[in-house]
C-alpha cells in the first residue's frame, strides 16, 4: 500500500465536507474554527500516515483546495504522476 | 506527514486559474469545472481553446479558466460558439450551460447548433434549477420537486413534464456524441471526465457536434447540505436521468474511449 | 430624527431578519419606513446586509451612505461600514467574529459577543438578536415591547418555541449598552 | 391598515386584486420575487399561471391570452424586457390590452443586477418597430407601485394599449408599508373583440398585419389617435415645494427619491429649489415642464442613466433656460450628498 | 350531367368563408384548409374553436376560416396558443404552421408546448422551403435540395441536416399524439383527415399535446407544376419523412381513429 | 464603371468587398435577397456563412463571430431587428464591431413588407436596455448603400461599436446604377481584443457583466466617452438648395428623395426651399439643424412614419421656428405631389 | 356503378390540373381559355356520363372549387351525404 | 425630359424583365435610371409591376403616380393605371388579354395583340418584347439598338438562342407605334 498525504488549502477550502464522505481511510475532518472566509475548513487527521495518496478526496473536492503528494518509490506511482 | 520522498500526484490544473470561485460550498460545478481545465491540461489544448460561458451560477466561468473566453446571453452560447467556430474552425470552442441556459430559453440554439451538426462541445450542468437566481423551477426539474416557482411542487399538470435533454439531442443526425453523466461520486467524476475528454476529441476530429450532460448539485437552492445534495443526485436524479451514451456516431466512434 | 441604519454580516447570519423586525418595529410604532437588502447571486457564504430607515417624515432617498447606526456581524462588514458611521453614530459589533475595536472618539461602539451569549441560551442562531437588542436600544429609535410585538405577530409556526429565548436575547442585548 | 410589503410582491399582490386572470414569467433578477409570488397564489386562485421557456414565451402568452380577453400580465427585467420587443410591438399593433413588469437593473449586455433606469428609451420611445408608445408609469415607492399596477390593467383596458410599469430594482426588491386596496371583483362581459369563439356572432380576428400600405396607414391614424388621447389625458406627476421654487430637479423613480432628499438639504442652505417627478414617463409632461422652464433660471435632470429622460426634458424646455444633468449608471443609485453639490453647481452657473 | 335527383356528396364546408385563398395554383395548403374545416364541421366544434395563424404562406388562413382567429408573431402561434388555452380551457385551440415557423424560429415554443402537455393541437406543414419569402432553405430542406439561399443544394456539412420534427417531438413526455401524414393524393388525404380529427378529439379529451404533422407541396418555389410538386412530396419527401404514428400516449388512446 | 444594382444585392456586394468574413442571416422580406446573394458568394469565397434559426440566432452568431476577430454582419427587416434587441446590447456592452441592416418595413407588429422608416427610435435611440446608441446611416440611394455599407464596417471596427445602415425595403429592392468599389483585401491583425486562443499570451475575455455597480458605471462611462467621440466626429449630412433657402425640409433616405422632387417642383413656384437630409441618424446633426432654425422661417419635416426623427429635429430647432410634419405610416411611401402642399401650407403659416 | 357528377366554380379552380390526374375515368380537363383571375380553368368532359360521383377530384383540389353529386338511390350513397 | 414608367401584368408575362431591360438600357445611353419593382409574398398568378424612371437629370422619388407612359398586359392593370396617366402620354396595353379600349383623349393609346405576334413567331413568352419595343418607340426614350445592345449582353445563356427572335419582336412592336 502506497503512502500518501495532502494538503487542504485553507484559502480555498468552503467546508462542504463532501471529501469527508470518501477518504476510505476517514482521515479528513472538519475544524472547530472558522477560516477568514468564514468557514469550517477541512483537515487531515492522520496521526498513523494511514492516507495513501488515493486522490478520492481531491477528485471530489469542488474548490481545487487538496493537493495529493504520494510515496515515488512503486513505478505505477510515477505513472500516475506523469 | 509530508515527506521529501512524496511527490504531487494531484494538484489545481494548469488550466485554471488561482481564482477562488463564487460558488456555494460543495457546489460541484467546481467539480466539473476542475474535469474540463485537466483535460485540456492533458490534451495540451488549453492555448487554442475558447470557451463560451453561460448566464447563470457559471457565468463568471471565465474568471477560472486560463483560456480566452465569450460570455454570451441567456442561452445564446451555442450560437455565439458558432460564430466563433465558424471564423476559427481550427480552435477548440467550447460552451458551459447550465438546464435554465440551455433548455428553457436556449432551446432552439441547442437544437439547431446539433441540427447542424456545429462542430462545438457543449457541456450541459443539470442541476434540475434556476441556480443563480435562487431556485426556480427549471425545464429539468423532477415531477413534484419543490422549487420557489412550484412551491407545492412541480405539477406535471400545469408547469408540464421535465426535458430530457440527451435523449431529445441524439434525435439529431448532425449530433455525433451526446451522453449523459454525474459527478455525485469519485467513480463518476472519473466517468465525467473521460466523457470530457471524448467530447473535446471528438471536437478536435471535426466529427460533429458534441455534449456532455452531467448531473450537478445545488445544495443552496435544494435546501440541503452538500453531502445530501450528492445523495439526491444519486437517489432522485439517476432515476429520471440515466445515465448512458446516447448517440455515438459512427463519425465519432473511433475518436472515443471507454 | 431620522435613523439610517446598517445591518451586515455573513448570509445565514440572520442580517436581513433582524433588520426586517425593526422595520415592522417601525410599522408598529406608525412612523416611516423603509428596508432595502442587498440581492445578488444567491450564493453561501457571501456577506449580506440590509438598510432600514426610519423616520417621522417620509422618506426620500432609501440608500445610505453615511449611517446613524450600524450592526456589524463580521469583519468584512466592520472593515465597510465602521469608518461611514455618522458624527455622533453608534456601531455595534459582534466581538466574537471580529476582533478589531473602533477606534473612533467620535461614535459610540460596542463590541458584543454575541455568539457566546446566544449560545448560552442555547441557541447560537440567536446571536442576531442580542445584537438587535443592544442596537434597538442604543439608538433609542424603538421601544423593545414594540420589538416583542413584532415577534408575536410575524415569528414564523416553525420558530414559535423560540419566541421566549427571541425576547431573552434581545433583553440580553440591551442590557449591554 | 398599513402593511410592510417588498416591492415585487406588492405589485404581484396589486395585480391579483386589480382581477389578474393570466400571469406569464420567467425567472430574472431583481423581479424573480413577483413570479415566485405568483407561483404560490395563481394556481390558489384557480387563475392561469406559467413560468415560459423565455421571456419570448411571456409575452406572446400574454398576447394570447389577452386576446382571449383575460387581464394578463408578465414582468421581467432590462434584458428580458429587449427580448419582448417584438411581441410588444404585435400586442400594441392588435391592440389588446396588456401590463408588463419592468423591474430595470443595470445594463447594457449582462450588466448586473442592481438598480437602473437605462430602459427608459427602450419603454418609451418603443423599442420595437413600428410607431407606438406604450404607456409607462414609474413609481418612485412601494406604495406608489401598488396604485399604478392597479391603474395600469384599466389603462390597458381602456385604451387597448399596452402599459408599462417601470420600476427598477431597487422599488423591487424594498419593503416599505403599504395600504393595500380591497381585490376588485372581475366581472366579465364581452367587449366586443375578444376571442372566445364565434358562438352566436361572426367570427373575430386578432391581428396586427395590414398587407395594403393606405391600409397599415388607416391602422396606424388609429393608434396614433389614441396615443393623441393617451398625451391629452394620462399625464401624471407629482411635485415638491415647486411654488416658490427658482430652480427645478426633474427625476422619477428612485432617483427622484434622491433628489427629494437633496433637495430637503438644499432648502436648509436656503436654495429654492423643488421637485418635478414625472410619474407617466410617457406621455411624458412636455406642457408641465414648459411652464417650469418659464419660471425657473435653471433644471437639473437626475437620472440613474446618462440621460435619457433628459431628451425629453431638453423638448419641453426649448433652451428658455440651462438644463444640467447628473446621471450615474451602471446600477448606481445616487446618494443626496452627490445631487446636493450638483444643485449648488446650477445655482452658481446661473449666478 | 346534373340530374334532379342528383343530390350533393361533397361541398365547401360551412366552416370556410367563401373567400377564395390567395396560394398558388396547386399548393396544398389548400388541401390542409379544407380538411381542418371538414373536422370542425363534422364534430360541430366552429363555434367553440379558436385558430392561431402563423407568419408563412397561410398567414391569411384566419381569411378563409369563420372562426375566432389570433395571428401570432414568427414562431411564437404555440406560445400564443398557450396564452389562448389557459384562459379557456373549454375551448378548442389550434395552430396551423409552416415548418420555417415551427421548426426554426419557433423551436423553443412548440417544444415546451409540447413538454407543457399543453392541450391543444398543431397542424404542422412541412414543405421544405419558406414559402412565403419566396423558398429560402428551411430546417427540413432536404439533404442537396436547391433552394434560393442553398443554391447549390443543401450542403450537411455547412447547413446542417434537416430537423425532423415528428420523430423529436415523439419524445416529450407531454406529447400525447404525433403523428406524420401527406396530401399527396386522395388515399393520404383521407388518412390526414382522420389524423387531424383524432388530434382534436385528443384535445377535446383533455388528453394532452396533438400534433400533426403534413408533408405538403410547394410548386411555386419547387419551380415544379403542381403535379410534379405532389411527386416529388411522394417520391422525394416520403422516404425522408416516413409517415406514421410517432407517438400515441396511454392519455390519448381511447380518442384515436384509425 | 457603373452597373445597375439591386440595393439588397448591391449592399451584399459592397459588405464582401470591405472585407466581410461572416454573414448570419434568416429570411424576411424586403431584405432576404440579401441573404440570398451571399448564400452563393461566401461559400465560394470560403468565408462564412450561416443561415440562423431565427434574428436571435443571428445576432448571437455575429457576436460570436465579431468576438473572434472576424468582420461580421447580419440583415434583416423590422421585426426581426425587434428579436436582436437584447443580442445588440451585448454587442456594444462587450464593445465588438459588427454591422447590422436594417430593411425597414411598415409596423408595428407583422404590419406589411413595404417600405418604412419607422424603426428610427429603435434604432438610434437604443431598442434594447442599457445607455447605448448604435451608429446609424441611413442611405437614399443604392450607390450610397453600397458606400455607407463599406464605410460602415470601418466604423465599427474604429469604434468597437454597433453600426446599422438604415435603408427601407425601396432601397433594398430598387435597381439603380452603381460604381461599385474595388475588393480590399483583409490584412489581419492582431488587435489585442479578439478571442483567437490565448497562445503566448494572456486569456483574453469579451464580456459585458460588470457585478459592481462602480465598475459597471465606469464601463459605461467608457462607452458614453466613445459616445461623445462619435457624435464629434461622425455626423454626416447632405444638403440641396440650402444656401439661401428661407424654408427647410428636413428627411432621410427615400423620403428625402420624395422631398427632393418636391423642393424642385416648390423652387419652381418660386418657394425658396431647401432640403437638409441627416445621412447619421445617430449621430444627429443636432448642431447643423441650430444653425439652419437660425436662418429659415420653418421647417419641414417627412418622414415614413408618425414623427419620430422629428423629435431629434425638434431638439435641434428649440421653438425657435415653427416646425412641422408629414408623415405617412403603414409601408405607404409619399408622392411628391403630396409634399408640396405641406411646403406651400409652411409658408403659407408663417405669413 | 352509382351515377355522379361534378361543377366546378371557375371562380375558385386556379388551373392546377390536380384534379386531372385523380379522376379514374379521366373526365376532367383543362379548359383551353383563360377564367377572369386569369388562370385555365378545369372542366368535366363526361358526355357518356361516367362520373361516378367518387369525389376524388374534389378531395384534391386545394380550391374547394368542385362540388361532387351523386344519384340518391342507394343507401349508401345517402349515408355519405349525411 | 424625366419619362416614368409603370409596366403591370401577371406574374410570368415579363413585366419585371421588360422594366429592367429598358433600365438597363437607360444605364447604357448614361442616363440616369430607378427600376422597382412591386414586391411581395411569392405567389403565382398575382399582378406584378416596376416602376422605371428615366431622367437626364438625378432622379428624386423614385415612385410614380402618374406615370408619363404605361405599358399594361392585363386587364387589372389597364383598370388601375389607364387613368393615372398624365395627358399628354402613353399607353400601350396588350389587347389580346386587355378587351377595353381607352377612351382617353388626352394621351396616346396603342393596343397591340401582343400574344398573338408573339406566338407567330413561335415564341409566346415574348408577348412582352413586343410592347416593349412598341413602348420604347412611342415614347421615344431609349434607341431600340441600345435594346439590342443590352440583350446582346445580358440575356442569359439559356435564352440565348432566342436573342434574335426578341430583337424581332422588339422591332415588330416598334412597328406598330
Ligand atoms: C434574458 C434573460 N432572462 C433571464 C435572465 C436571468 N437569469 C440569470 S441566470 C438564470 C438561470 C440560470 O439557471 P441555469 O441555466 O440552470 O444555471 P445554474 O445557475 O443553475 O447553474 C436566469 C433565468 C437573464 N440574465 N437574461
Ligand atoms: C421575426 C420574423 N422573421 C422573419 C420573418 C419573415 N418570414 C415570413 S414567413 C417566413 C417563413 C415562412 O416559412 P414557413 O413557416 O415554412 O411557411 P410556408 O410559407 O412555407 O408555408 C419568414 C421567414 C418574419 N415575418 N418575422
Ligand atoms: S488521498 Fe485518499 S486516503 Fe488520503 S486523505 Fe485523500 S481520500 Fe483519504
Ligand atoms: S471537499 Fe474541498 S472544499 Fe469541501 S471540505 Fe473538503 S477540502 Fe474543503
Ligand atoms: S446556487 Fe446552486 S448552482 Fe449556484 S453556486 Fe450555489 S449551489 Fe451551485
Ligand atoms: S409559395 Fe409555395 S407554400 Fe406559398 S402559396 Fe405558393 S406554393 Fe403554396
Ligand atoms: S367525382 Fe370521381 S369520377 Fe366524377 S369527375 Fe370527380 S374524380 Fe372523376
Ligand atoms: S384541382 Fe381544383 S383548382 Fe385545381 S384544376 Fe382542378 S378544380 Fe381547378
Ligand atoms: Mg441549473
Ligand atoms: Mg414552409
Amino acid at each position: 500500500m502506497a503512502r500518501g498525504t495532502i494538503t487542504i488549502d485553507e484559502k480555498r477550502c468552503k467546508g462542504c465536507e463532501l471529501c469527508t464522505s470518501v477518504c476510505p481511510k476517514n482521515l479528513i475532518q472538519m475544524a472547530t474554527y472558522f477560516s477568514a472566509r468564514g468557514y469550517r475548513p477541512a483537515i487531515l487527521v492522520d496521526p498513523h500516515a494511514q492516507c495513501t495518496g488515493c486522490m478520492l478526496c481531491s477528485t471530489i473536492c469542488p474548490d481545487v483546495a487538496i493537493t495529493v503528494y504520494r510515496e515515488m518509490k512503486s513505478r505505477k506511482a510515477q505513472l500516475v504522476a506523469a | 506527514m509530508l515527506t521529501d520522498d512524496m511527490q504531487v500526484v494531484y494538484e489545481c490544473p494548469d488550466a485554471l486559474t488561482d481564482v477562488i470561485t463564487h460558488y456555494c460550498p460543495g457546489c460541484t460545478h467546481g467539480v466539473i469545472h476542475r474535469l474540463i481545465a485537466e483535460v485540456l491540461d492533458e490534451m495540451g489544448i488549453r492555448e487554442k481553446t475558447i470557451g463560451v460561458a453561460p448566464v447563470g451560477c457559471s457565468v463568471f466561468i471565465y474568471n477560472y479558466f486560463d483560456c480566452d473566453f465569450a460570455q454570451a446571453a441567456h442561452g445564446r452560447a451555442p450560437a455565439m460558439a458558432t460564430g466563433l467556430k465558424r471564423v476559427h474552425p481550427d480552435r477548440v470552442v467550447f460552451t458551459y450551460q447550465g438546464d435554465g441556459d440551455l433548455a428553457a430559453i436556449g432551446t432552439a440554439e441547442i437544437i439547431h447548433a446539433a441540427a447542424r451538426g456545429e462542430n462545438i462541445s457543449v457541456f450541459f450542468v443539470n442541476n434540475a434549477v434556476y441556480g443563480m437566481t435562487g431556485g426556480q423551477m427549471a425545464p429539468t426539474t423532477l415531477p413534484g420537486m419543490k422549487t420557489t416557482s412550484s412551491p407545492t411542487g412541480r405539477d406535471v399538470e400545469l408547469a408540464g413534464f421535465p426535458l430530457r435533454v440527451s435523449e431529445l439531442l441524439a434525435q439529431m443526425t448532425g449530433a455525433a456524441y451526446v451522453v449523459r453523466r454525474s459527478v455525485h461520486d469519485p467513480g463518476n467524476i472519473n466517468k465525467t471526465k473521460k466523457a470530457i475528454r471524448n467530447a473535446l476529441n471528438v471536437q478536435l476530429n471535426q466529427a460533429g457536434f458534441s455534449l456532455v450532460e452531467i448531473l450537478s448539485s445545488c445544495p443552496t437552492n435544494w435546501g440541503t447540505s452538500a453531502l445530501d445534495a450528492l445523495k439526491f443526485v444519486k437517489e432522485q436524479m439517476l432515476p429520471f436521468y440515466p445515465l448512458g451514451d446516447y448517440k455515438v456516431a459512427d463519425s465519432a466512434k473511433s475518436f472515443i474511449v471507454g | 430624527m431620522q435613523h439610517e441604519i446598517i445591518i451586515s454580516g455573513f448570509g445565514g447570519q440572520g442580517a436581513l431578519f433582524a433588520g426586517q423586525l425593526i422595520a415592522y418595529g417601525a410599522l408598529a410604532e406608525d412612523r416611516h419606513v423603509t428596508w432595502i437588502p442587498s440581492y445578488g447571486p444567491e450564493m453561501r457564504g457571501g456577506t449580506a446586509h440590509c438598510t432600514v430607515i426610519i423616520s417621522d417624515q417620509e422618506i426620500g432617498s432609501p440608500l445610505v451612505r453615511r449611517p446613524t447606526a450600524a450592526l456589524v456581524m463580521n469583519p468584512p462588514s466592520f472593515e465597510r461600514y465602521e469608518p461611514a458611521i455618522q458624527p455622533g453614530g453608534i456601531l455595534v459589533a459582534n466581538a466574537n467574529l471580529i476582533a478589531t475595536v473602533s477606534a473612533r472618539a467620535d461614535i459610540r461602539a460596542f463590541a458584543i459577543k454575541a455568539n457566546e451569549i446566544a449560545t448560552e441560551f442555547g441557541s447560537p442562531q440567536l446571536a442576531n438578536m442580542v445584537l438587535t437588542g443592544a442596537l434597538v436600544t442604543a439608538t433609542g429609535m424603538l421601544k423593545l415591547e414594540t420589538l416583542d410585538y413584532v415577534l408575536n405577530e410575524r415569528i414564523s409556526a416553525r420558530h414559535r418555541d423560540k419566541l421566549a429565548l427571541n425576547k431573552q436575547c434581545l433583553r440580553r442585548g440591551a442590557a449591554l449598552v | 391598515m398599513k402593511e410592510l410589503w417588498e416591492g415585487n410582491q406588492a405589485i404581484a399582490e396589486a395585480a391579483l386584486r386589480a382581477g389578474l386572470e393570466a400571469y406569464f414569467g420567467y425567472p430574472i433578477t431583481p423581479q424573480t420575487e413577483l413570479l415566485e409570488y405568483l407561483s404560490r397564489k395563481m394556481p390558489e386562485l384557480g387563475r392561469a399561471f406559467v413560468q415560459a421557456e423565455s421571456e419570448i414565451g411571456t409575452i406572446n402568452m400574454v398576447y394570447g391570452a389577452a386576446s382571449g380577453g383575460a387581464r394578463a400580465m408578465t414582468s421581467s427585467s432590462s434584458p428580458g424586457i429587449s427580448l419582448m420587443q417584438e411581441g410588444i410591438s404585435y400586442i400594441v399593433g392588435s391592440e389588446v390590452p396588456a401590463v408588463i413588469v419592468d423591474m430595470m437593473r443595470g445594463g447594457p449586455g449582462l450588466g448586473n443586477i442592481a438598480p437602473g433606469q437605462a430602459d427608459y428609451f427602450q419603454l418609451t420611445k418603443g423599442g420595437g418597430h413600428g410607431d407606438y408608445h406604450p404607456i409607462v408609469l414609474a413609481p418612485w415607492s412601494v406604495q406608489e407601485a401598488v396604485d399604478l399596477t392597479i391603474g395600469a390593467f384599466d389603462l390597458a383596458e381602456k385604451y387597448r394599449h399596452v402599459v408599462i410599469l417601470a420600476a427598477d430594482g431597487n422599488i423591487g426588491q424594498m419593503m416599505e408599508p403599504v395600504e393595500m386596496p380591497a381585490p376588485r371583483k372581475i366581472e366579465k362581459r364581452d367587449r366586443g373583440w375578444e376571442l372566445t369563439g364565434a358562438i352566436n356572432r361572426e367570427h373575430r380576428l386578432i391581428s396586427s398585419i395590414y398587407l395594403q400600405p393606405e391600409v397599415l396607414h388607416k391602422h396606424n391614424e388609429k393608434i396614433q389617435a389614441k396615443q393623441r388621447a393617451i398625451e391629452q389625458n394620462q399625464v401624471r406627476y407629482h411635485e415638491f415645494l415647486m411654488d416658490d421654487a427658482e430652480y427645478a430637479v426633474i427625476a422619477f423613480g428612485t432617483s427622484a427619491r434622491v433628489a427629494h432628499t437633496a433637495i430637503t438639504w438644499a432648502r436648509a442652505k436656503g436654495i429654492r429649489v423643488g421637485l418635478h417627478r414625472p410619474i407617466s414617463l410617457y406621455p411624458f409632461p412636455y406642457a408641465r415642464v414648459a411652464e417650469i422652464s418659464k419660471r425657473v433660471r435653471a433644471i437639473l435632470v437626475v437620472e440613474m442613466n446618462a440621460g435619457q429622460m433628459l431628451e425629453d426634458v431638453r423638448l419641453g424646455v426649448a433652451e428658455r433656460v440651462p438644463v444640467s444633468f447628473y446621471g450615474v449608471m451602471g446600477g448606481r443609485v445616487p446618494f443626496p450628498d452627490e445631487v446636493l453639490p450638483e444643485i449648488e453647481k446650477l445655482v452658481n452657473s446661473v449666478h
